[in-house]
């Protein structure tokens, strides 16, 4: 692998640019390879790399119906936190956050991992109380957290407002330093890059049509571009998952939604951290170009169309101007959707399946984005030895018969 | 006080057999945002007709529509959001749904009605629900009354859309409410109490350009 | 943003008066006591959640106020029916694929919903959801 | 400075009336009908900003929506800023003033352009993703400083001065586009009696139509626009939009239509008769069938240097002199793939001014307007382009030479014509935007060389937006799509007459996008793509190199098609770079997939009067007027505004709210205090079978319950978990009435709804939300007997009126319905009138309440009286994985009531029988003076190490008055099981509490107060 850095660029500035290898090869599939992980976004693309970096399984598939990187990872608003409620949700999103923060330099790729802070803004008392729950319960398991005074909000971001007359007042928010944003496509592109140095085959335009299964075994999978086999097979494939499951045979306790998010025009740095109000219901931040970059609700129906409904956008902005009343002049650029596979408990699927040797990792709702590299981790761990990675056994299908749910819809409200 | 004693239900008078200030929902919001004057150039008015009759009917037309047309003399409407009035105005039923009217008469009748309505329905399934101080009745009007309207609610307020006639439950603002359009000129907007004090304060906002009065 | 046709109001309404209820024809197991813990997170969580025609349940929460049916492409958006609480429903994937097979029908583009349910889609099993 | 470039006359803008106006703080003056590119470049301004990545002066390069360059900062005062505005798309009005969002000190000369020119070639696409990494700790310096470059326009700092409103529309047909074809389509339907909206971007309406060359029925094309444009007007089935954008396209043929009203007018709303109109207005449209008459965009080429100020589009220099009598330049050569562009040679000749050369791609150009120009003289270079632009700040000069398209070569020896504007033609491509939003992808299609939109059902495209775009030809297709629409419709369309137009002849177009050069792509000078976004055909030709061969991959890697343009120039251009580089055609590199908007529509007009005031409902009670008067600091729950405390003033100060509070318990504990409940969910329940409808809902048993009696009662969801609780009273055998949390009402009433609807139709039983009709008063505290005795005539003999008890009299002469439930654990009663009575009833309770001690007190005060007995609040105490069981209720769950009520089968899944779940107690605090904090989280063991094992939470803690120290509600693992141990509480301050584990009952265990 061609190694990037600042001395390399100003090499090739001087070869016109003329001698930059592939960033992966594209691949002819091959029969047979030890895992075939269904799925080339950024979960699929981090679990496959380290199956070949940390468990040394280097024979592996990474099989994507359209380009890599082009569901949910080209799609959402790049938000990175782990200051989740529950300990295994925590532990969860906590471990992804410790390979965030080396992994540019891991993976030589700079995916702009930019820790510039996360408050979550409480306007109500229960809203409150919510905070000082989970920000005491980060606390104690490690994790970066504190609550905010309205006076400590309006200081890290002057320009909202803060003032009481606003129809929801800000009274307090929880806060993270250690979190932020990072840039999603880069993410995709540098696993995909690093798995593909390497070993890993990355086949894009290769849709799974269905399951090899033999004696309630998987052993391979049928394809656009013909069978291939392989004994284990994760499917990491957010906004399809229950699609795949179906092929397979069983259910999964997952609606598909669209998400909605929406960039404004380029504008001069003027907020410089992530903004999150779960109760007027918007969050922004602005990226490295100058977008404001916005997201809004999941709409409350089923759909596979990435578009969701108008007024879900309109009650967003309304959310955004509220707080930011500076902002009613700025202009909305584009808007997009991504669908979501949502649990009944806000927490995401990293299991085994009725199908032995077949693993899904799904239901990330909208928190998949800044799980993606510990997800892989774990997800590589659970199938590199076909048991459950400890961080992944509370996440098993199981729970939704046991009832042991991790009720992230409880107490966090909407888990972004 | 209550002389019905039925055990089935509890139905008695809510109103006080005395003089006794009552305070319709939109009290608050005149003392706080006022009370524009209609003027030459009020293109929209509001006038509220507070301390009427409220009712809600439920059961199955062919329950109601005998009991209906024997104690208010007016059929019970049975094609969906329609309204009949009586030749005065003054009396109203709405459907609401297939099994839910909206009867609207003069202030203090509604008990005597619900009685009646109770006795002539006898032992069939139904309810009756009195909801007069949930609500109250805005009577909107002037030349863009229906632009007003246009601004307010996703329902298609066109004359081809929705004749005189009509009454539909359906999205206001961020709201909601009850719209009739009783006559050619004349549209009624049936508000929730504690939405009054919001749905005025839009439809004061929204109408300033057509210099909106409001009248009484 | 959706425009659904009430079938109790028998007109098209905006979207903003509908709440989605996620899948239609979820009956309650009619003896809980009897389901082992498996039929019931059954019940409660697991749903089809299909890529194309899925029947999905609504109430007309700013109308009427009634719940009814949808049988709806989760891909177009295309509403192809709504029909009454009781109902089944006339379109089904099974159904389009059937006629698709005999090359009568081409399965809709997206966009605009067809109608309402035909009469003659009442199948009429009071109280049952299946 | 004169306006250099204005022709003495034509154009559509009015000459009379001249506007001042002011540009990177110089004035200038143009004219009303003038955009403010047009009058730029009337006044001879060649650079209007600087480029995003490079710094590269830019100029003028189009007339309309595809303008990538001349993006401005507007407004004079702060609060009327507004970033990136289009200057092609902002009429002139007197005193506009604006500024170059890119340049420092400023865009003639700018040091940033020093960097752009050095650091360029280091700057490759996706430079960043290669660099910057090392060392780790250093990114977020790095990041500061690349965030310094950020941006186009910047923010307002103030608030917006203006309003902004919707408008609901509903219509027949919608036509986008007010050309040819939408015009005639419009005319067809309106003929026919269809309710019909006719919106169009532009100042104007006509389109093309404003700047053609073409006769219709003999006279200029603009007369007949004035004569539809009348006869549509004098109809009213027809809606005229003009300055109205439709910029989204959603499901189900919902589309938004951006209408700015003032924004040709100032840069706020101008005050009219003391008011001050909406900016702009969005018009939500629900179209029965939309006709898509939106027309074509034309693609520049790309060659060398093609940004430099003076390379424009051929077709906006022809509107530029047509439209606005000005013309860009002196020189011109025209570089062309087409027949149409060479409209802007002859309008630029007709002009006055030098036309050098004819620059056609084709081999043997021969259409009428090619003929035109050789019977005029021009001099036309046959199978040649324009390979490079000469200048630095302005055209100087034209590189031309023989080219091979479809080889890629460049074939003949380049010359170098002087000009001072090159204007360059690739073709057009159909507006196919808002087609795209709904889904439907667009197709390629070769005959015209551009995408052909995909159509769902009832979406129909005319004209030029499907590639139609000979005059003639449009014109009947607008009337024959508006004829199949209305068709759809079933109504029959009213014969149009065309209009007659010549017919002319156009010779074939050849394909060309990037114009090979001598040297290859990556060492040729800078061939720009997307200008917006300085992507250049080297940076798709790296891309390709390095793997990125999804069209997709290529724009995010290239950031090509990301600007405020949406690449509406460029991403056609591209697709055929990334396709000549993979060796593939332009269908197979992928489509092109836009989203809404159309261009940038303000957040303003997105909210439009949801905002300030109106941004949500705030609900009151029928004492809402009371509690401001008497000074109550307010709570939101939910919508409602709840009064919170009623703090005094002592001594002219006023209280704290742990005084206010303080008092107030006390108040109630030893006196009589007043809750405004109005906002607790009341719901009438009649029916045969509502009885057995409350049993299956509800966890507890209520075939029993006594007409004139009330029951506590818990709701579960069928998964066991609490969801919200109230009292329901028998008011009659077949007659209830439900009480449910104040954020529980709606929710709880479509609860009822549902099971009733869909699974037990078969119950008799009806619901009704009275929450608003019934005002709710809650006297309570050991003197509420006495004071509400001297003003009803219920007997509140403790013996005939019981606890739980309902009885029904008049209080305060009022009718009213009086509750003994007790939510303070004191002798309580809920009195309910009729909502419009409610005031005259509180204000007599106060007229009587002064003997006594009457304290109003809000829900704080009541939340510190109920913890005190234990009551808990469903979603404060409970938070959806907290089953009755664990809130040790145990005594309101009906385990052998013969219906499996909902939530009961839950109760016996694996989970929920553990006995180490989390279970509601109750905490005393070690030390009496601590107050714990809500939400703290529990621990056993205080010694043990991070990550700590946390096994519960406080739900609700507070200090209380009459105990003389802080309680508090938590749920603990296994916590029924360890009353009287100690659990720990760590909190952020470095101190760690210490608590027992008590019951949840802290004031009046045995509940005697209650029943006095």
């Amino acid at each position: 692998m061609q190694r990037y850095s600042g001395f390399g660029l100003a090499k090739h500035a001087l070869s016109h640019h003329e001698n930059w290898e592939r960033q992966w090869r594209n691949p002819t599939p091959k029969k047979q390879y030890d895992v075939i992980i269904v799925g080339g976004g950024g979960h699929g693309l981090a679990t496959a790399y380290y199956l070949a970096k940390e468990h040394g399984i280097k024979n592996v598939a990474v099989l994507e119906k359209g380009w890599l990187g082009g569901g949910n990872t080209a799609r959402n608003t790049t938000i990175v936190r782990s200051n989740y409620l529950w300990d295994e949700s925590a532990a969860l999103y906590e471990h992804a956050m410790k390979l965030w923060e080396g992994l540019s330099q891991d993976l030589n790729y700079n995916v702009m991992f930019s820790q510039r802070g996360v408050m979550n803004l409480g306007h109500t008392l229960q809203d409150m109380r919510d905070i000082q729950r989970r920000v005491n319960a980060n606390r104690l398991n490690g994790i970066d957290s504190e609550v905010l005074t309205p006076e400590q909000i309006q200081e890290i971001v002057p320009i909202m407002d803060c003032s009481k007359n606003a129809r929801y007042p800000i009274l307090g928010a929880s806060w993270q330093p250690r979190a932020g944003v990072a840039r999603h496509d880069a993410v995709a592109w540098g696993f995909a890059r690093a798995a593909d140095a390497l070993g890993v085959d990355l086949l894009q335009n290769t849709e799974v049509t269905g399951f090899k299964i033999r004696d309630g075994r998987v052993f391979g999978v049928h394809t656009n571009r013909g069978d291939i086999e392989a004994k284990t097979v994760g499917c990491v494939a957010a906004g399809n998952s229950g699609v795949l499951a179906k092929m397979a045979g069983f259910r999964l306790p997952l609606e598909s939604h669209p998400l909605q998010a929406l960039v404004s025009e380029p504008l001069k740095p003027i907020l410089d951290t992530v903004v999150m109000s779960n109760h007027v219901h918007g969050y922004i931040s602005q990226t490295d170009k100058g977008d404001l970059v916005i997201g809004a609700g999941i709409d409350g129906y089923n759909g596979y169309g990435q578009r969701g409904s108008y007024p879900t956008v309109e009650h967003t902005l309304q959310a955004i101007v509220e707080m930011f009343p500076i902002f009613s002049r700025v202009r909305m650029n584009r808007q997009w959707g991504g669908i979501v596979d949502t649990c009944p408990d806000a927490c995401p699927i990293l299991s085994a399946t009725p199908v032995k040797g077949l693993y899904f990792n799904c239901g990330w709702g909208t928190g998949g984005f800044k799980a993606t590299p510990g997800s892989g981790h774990v997800f590589a761990w659970t199938l590199a030895k076909n048991q459950a990675h400890p961080l992944a056994a509370p996440f098993s299908i199981d729970r939704f018969h046991s009832g042991a749910l991790v009720d992230e819809h409880g107490a966090a409200g909407v888990a972004h | 006080m209550s002389d019905y004693t039925a055990t089935w239900a509890n139905v008695y008078d809510v109103r006080p057999e005395t003089e006794i200030p009552a305070e319709s929902p939109l009290a608050w919001s005149y003392h706080n945002s006022g009370r524009p004057n209609v003027g030459t150039n009020s293109r929209a008015v509001l006038r509220e007709r507070a301390m009427l009759g409220h009712l809600i009917l439920r059961g199955g037309a062919i329950v109601l529509d005998d009991a209906v047309r024997q104690v208010l003399g007016l059929g019970l409407p049975a094609r969906p959001n329609s309204l009949s009035q009586d030749d005065s105005g003054e009396r109203s039923i709405q459907w609401l749904s297939p099994d839910e009217w909206l009867v609207i008469v003069p202030g203090g009748e509604e008990f005597a009605l619900e009685k009646r309505l109770r006795e002539a329905l006898g032992g069939a399934h139904y309810a009756i629900v009195n909801v007069g101080g949930g609500q109250t009745l805005l009577e909107l009007e002037g030349e863009m009354a229906r632009e007003l309207l246009m601004k307010s609610t996703p329902y298609d307020v066109h004359p081809d859309a929705f004749p005189v006639g009509k009454g539909v439950t359906t999205v206001f603002a961020k709201s909601s409410l009850i719209l009739r359009r009783p006559t050619e000129t004349r549209w009624e907007l049936v508000v929730r109490r504690s939405f009054a004090d919001y749905l005025y304060r839009w439809l004061l906002d929204a109408g300033a350009e057509y210099g909106i009065g409001v009248e009484g | 943003m959706f425009h659904i046709y009430c079938p109790y109001c028998e007109e098209l309404r905006e979207e903003e008066e509908f709440h989605p209820k996620g899948q239609a024809h979820i009956e309650r197991p009619k003896d809980p006591e009897a389901c082992s813990d498996e039929e019931w997170g059954d019940y409660l969580f697991f749903r089809d959640n299909p890529r194309g025609i899925h029947h999905e349940l609504w109430v007309h929460a700013v109308g009427c106020r009634k719940f009814f049916n949808a049988t709806r492409n989760t891909v177009t958006y295309e509403i192809l029916e709504t029909y009454k609480m009781g109902e089944q429903p006339t379109i089904t994937a099974e159904s389009l694929a059937n006629r698709e097979a005999l090359g009568s029908v081409q399965v809709a583009g997206g966009g605009q919903q067809t109608v309402g349910a035909s009469n003659a889609s009442v199948a009429s099993v009071k109280g049952v959801k299946a | 400075m004169s306006q250099i470039n204005r022709l003495k006359e034509g154009g559509r803008i009015d000459r009379s009336r001249k506007l001042g106006f002011t540009f990177n703080g110089k004035r200038y003056q143009g004219h009303a009908g003038d955009t403010l590119a047009s009058a730029l470049l009337a006044n001879g301004v060649d650079i209007v900003n600087r480029s995003f990545k490079y710094s590269r002066p830019r100029g003028i390069v189009a007339a309309g929506a595809e303008e990538p360059n001349a993006l401005v900062q507007l407004g004079s005062t702060e609060a009327a800023q507004v970033p990136n505005v289009r200057a092609t798309q902002q009429a002139l009005f007197e005193g506009l003033v604006a500024r170059s969002t890119n340049g420092w000190p400023n865009v003639q000369r700018d040091l940033m352009g020093m960097i752009g020119k050095l650091g360029g070639r280091l700057m490759p696409p996706g430079f960043y993703y290669k660099t910057f990494m090392a060392p780790a700790s250093m990114w977020m310096t790095y990041e500061k400083y690349i965030r310094k470059g950020a941006g186009l326009g910047r923010s307002p700092m103030e608030p917006d001065p203006d309003t902004y409103d919707h408008l609901h529309q509903h219509c027949d047909v919608l036509i986008v586009g007010a050309g040819p074809a939408g015009l005639a389509a419009a005319l067809t339907a309106a003929r026919s009696g269809a309710r019909v909206i006719l919106c169009d971007e532009q100042e104007e309406m006509g389109g093309s139509l404003l700047d053609s060359r073409e006769l219709i029925d003999h006279q200029p094309a603009a007369q007949w626009v004035a004569r539809v444009l009348e006869e549509l007007a004098g109809r009213d089935n027809v809606t005229l939009l003009p300055r109205t954008t439709a910029n989204g396209y959603h499901d189900h043929h919902f589309v938004t239509l951006h209408e700015r009203r003032t924004e040709h007018l100032g840069e706020t709303a101008p005050l009219k008769g003391g008011y001050r109109p909406a900016r702009s207005r969005m018009h939500r449209v629900r179209a029965g069938q939309v006709l898509l008459a939106t027309g074509a965009h034309e693609r520049p080429l790309v060659y060398g240097n093609n940004d430099v100020p003076g390379n424009l589009l051929a077709g906006a220099v022809s509107t530029y002199i047509r439209r606005y009598g000005v013309v860009p330049g002196r020189r011109l050569v025209l570089s062309t793939t087409n027949d149409h562009a060479y409209r802007a040679a002859l309008d630029w000749q007709d002009a006055g001014r030098e036309v050098v050369a004819i620059v056609d791609a084709r081999p043997a150009p021969d259409g009428e307007l090619v003929a035109q120009a050789r019977e005029r003289g021009i001099r036309i270079i046959e199978g040649a382009a324009v390979l490079e632009a000469k200048g630095g700040s302005r055209v100087s000069g034209a590189r031309v030479a023989a080219i091979d398209a479809g080889a890629f070569k460049v074939t003949g020896q380049a010359e170098t014509l002087e000009c001072d504007t090159i204007a360059s033609s690739g073709g057009y491509s159909p507006v196919i935007h808002l087609a795209s939003h709904t889904g439907a992808r667009p197709t390629w299609n070769e005959a015209i060389l551009g995408f052909v939109p995909g159509l769902v059902k009832g979406v129909h495209a005319a004209g030029s937006a499907r590639g139609i775009h000979d005059l003639a030809e449009g014109l009947a297709d607008g009337v024959a799509m508006a004829a199949r629409a209305l068709e759809t419709l079933g109504v029959s369309a009213m014969a149009v007459e065309l209009p007659h137009v010549d017919a002319r002849r156009d010779g074939p177009s050849c394909a060309l996008y990037q114009v090979p050069h001598e040297k290859p792509t990556l060492r040729a000078p800078k061939q720009f793509v997307d200008l917006q976004n300085d992507v250049t055909a080297s940076a798709i030709e790296i891309a390709t190199r390095e793997g990125f061969e999804s069209i997709e991959h290529v724009k995010r890697y290239t950031a090509m098609g990301f600007g405020t343009d949406q690449g509406k120039l460029g991403n056609i251009n591209g697709m055929a770079i990334a396709a000549r580089c993979l060796g593939k055609s332009i269908p197979e590199v992928g489509t092109t997939v836009f989203r809404p908007n159309y261009t940038p529509v303000t957040f303003g007009a997105i909210v439009g009067r949801h905002c300030r005031e109106l941004f949500d409902p705030e609900r009151y009670t029928a004492l809402h007027e009371w509690h401001v008067e008497h000074g109550a600091e307010f709570e939101d729950v939910g919508q409602w505004k709840r009064p919170w405390y009623f703090p005094q003033s002592v001594d002219g100060k006023k209280e704290t709210m742990h005084e206010a509070v303080a008092r107030e318990c006390l108040a109630v504990r030893e006196k009589v205090g007043i809750l405004d409940a109005s906002t607790l969910g009341k719901i009438d329940i009649q029916g045969p079978d509502a009885r057995e409808f409350l049993n299956r809902v509800y966890t507890n048993k209520w075939l029993k319950l006594e007409v004139g009696r009330a029951r506590y009662g818990l709701m579960c969801k069928d998964d066991g978990m609490l969801m919200d609780d109230g009292t329901t009273s028998c008011l009659g055998e077949n007659h209830f009435l439900m009480t449910t949390t104040t954020g529980g009402a709606a929710s709880v009433l479509e609860w009822l709804e549902l099971w009733h609807q869909t699974e037990w139709p078969e119950l008799q039983v009806y619901f009704t939300s009275v929450t608003d009709h019934w005002a709710t008063m809650t006297v309570t505290g050991p003197e509420a007997r006495h004071l509400l005795a001297e003003i009803t005539d219920i007997d509140l003999d403790r013996d005939t009126f019981r606890f739980m008890d309902w009885r029904e009299g008049k209080v305060a002469g009022v009718p009213a319905r009086v509750f003994r439930i007790s939510f303070t654990g004191e002798l309580a009663y809920e009195i309910n009138v009729q909502a419009n009575y409610a005031m005259h009833v509180w204000k007599t309770l106060f007229e009587h309440g002064d003997k006594y001690g009457l304290t109003p007190y809000g829900t704080e005060t009541m939340h510190v009286l109920r913890a005190e007995k234990g009551f808990i609040i469903a979603g404060q105490d409970s938070d959806g994985s907290v089953t009755p069981e664990d809130l040790g209720m145990q005594w309101a769950v009906g385990y052998d009531k013969p219906f499996s009520w909902i939530g009961k089968r839950a109760l016996s899944r694996s989970d929920t029988r553990r006995t180490d779940r989390k279970q509601l107690v109750g905490l005393k605090p070690k030390d009496p003076t601590v107050v714990l904090e809500e939400g703290a989280q529990i621990v056993f063991d205080p010694d043990h190490t991070i990550p700590m094992p946390m096994v519960g939470h406080v739900t609700s803690s507070y200090y209380s008055p009459t105990l003389g120290g802080g309680f508090a509600l938590a749920v603990v693992k296994g916590g029924h099981q360890r009353m009287g141990e100690t659990v720990y509480l760590p909190m952020a301050d470095g101190k760690t509490h210490a608590a027992e584990i008590v019951g949840t009952i802290f004031y009046d265990p045995k509940g005697e107060r209650q029943h006095v």
